[in-house]
């Protein structure tokens, strides 16, 4: 899976993108427990952001596919 | 309804839309940086955003938006990068037969993109 | 709040209102003449204004409606006699802090300003 | 009294302002009659028209003093 990072997610982690393996679909609440093993800091982001995938935000039943590329979504604030 | 969307580290400059004659309405709302962030002074702030996602989640709320208030033509600008406190973070024009959509449009829009769509202010510059 | 009318039979050139740092949103109605007036195509509108009754009730309504919607400036420019297809017959320009005052201001002024203020369309031109 | 006409006012009159003598004050409703002497059409106007004086609408209970300016306003339709 490709990882997106923005705003204050990408602060913790350091990367506006990486790479992260898996070989089997992921729930959306598994893929933050695997995105939160390789960054523990992004745990206090969890609540309050959501995921994308092709430019859409992912309903929380969404499955995440391996070749999958996800942004992480901190609270926006533009305008 | 025309939409016209562009994320952009340039200046703002607002340019008229293009008239026509069933445009009996413009409204516009200009977003400015403040010289003041939580009481302290500040000289810019810094905006990000996810691109193309911004561009085209703001095309989809204003295609949203406009079955309820439909409208001709709706042209929003947004400035990214570093934004100096007196300029224009944000431009939206919005061109209608009447005002009663455009300025519903309007308000409608710019509570939706301060919930979805990603654009962040990452940081002030004092 | 800062507060300007002016009625006058040239034609409106919609100038930026001075910027000040503690203005964050800056909203703005144009009303445009259009092609037609009861589906019948036209050329112009005639307007007529009892001068200066239209001024004062126009800063009077202003400042009525900023108890409620407080915003640092207003801006209203409308123009009389005859105004062509195309060009701006009211341009009204509101400086705040935040954006929901500006709109909700906006929205009441021209709402009253069409029960209140001596203004009238008296003639079409074809 | 000094009487200012508007708009379709003016155009039932065919002045734009006219002296009507009076030697007392009259009500509201007596001053729309007497209008109403001088011009027969304006009486279209009557119901849907309001009176102004010292840039202020009159209200219906108000009392036009001999020395008064007073516009007659039909509905109006800017912006």
């Amino acid at each position: 899976m490709t990882v997106l990072y923005f705003a204050h997610a990408r602060r913790i982690t350091g990367v506006s993108q990486e790479e992260i393996p898996a070989t089997a679909p992921l729930t959306v609440s598994a893929f933050w427990d695997r995105l939160i093993q390789h960054h523990p800091d992004l745990a206090a982001l969890r609540t309050s952001s959501r995921l994308a995938r092709d430019n859409d935000f992912l309903p929380s039943s969404a499955h995440i596919e391996p070749t999958d590329e996800i942004a992480v979504i901190p609270p926006v604030s533009g305008g | 309804m025309h939409i016209e969307v562009l994320i952009s580290p340039s200046p703002i400059s607002p340019a008229s839309p293009h008239s026509r004659p069933d445009v009996g309405a413009l409204a516009t709302f200009t977003g400015l940086v403040r010289g003041s962030e939580n009481d302290l002074p500040i000289s810019a702030l810094v905006y990000e955003a996810y691109q193309p996602m911004a561009e085209i989640v703001m095309h989809r709320l204003l295609t949203e938006l406009a079955a309820a208030h439909p409208c001709h033509s709706v042209f929003v600008q947004h400035r990214i990068g570093v934004v100096p406190v007196g300029e224009t973070a944000i431009h939206i024009a919005i061109q209608a037969r009447h005002r009663a959509p455009a300025f519903a449009l309007l308000a409608a829009f710019m509570d939706r993109l301060k919930q979805d769509v990603p654009i962040w202010k990452t940081d002030t510059l004092s």
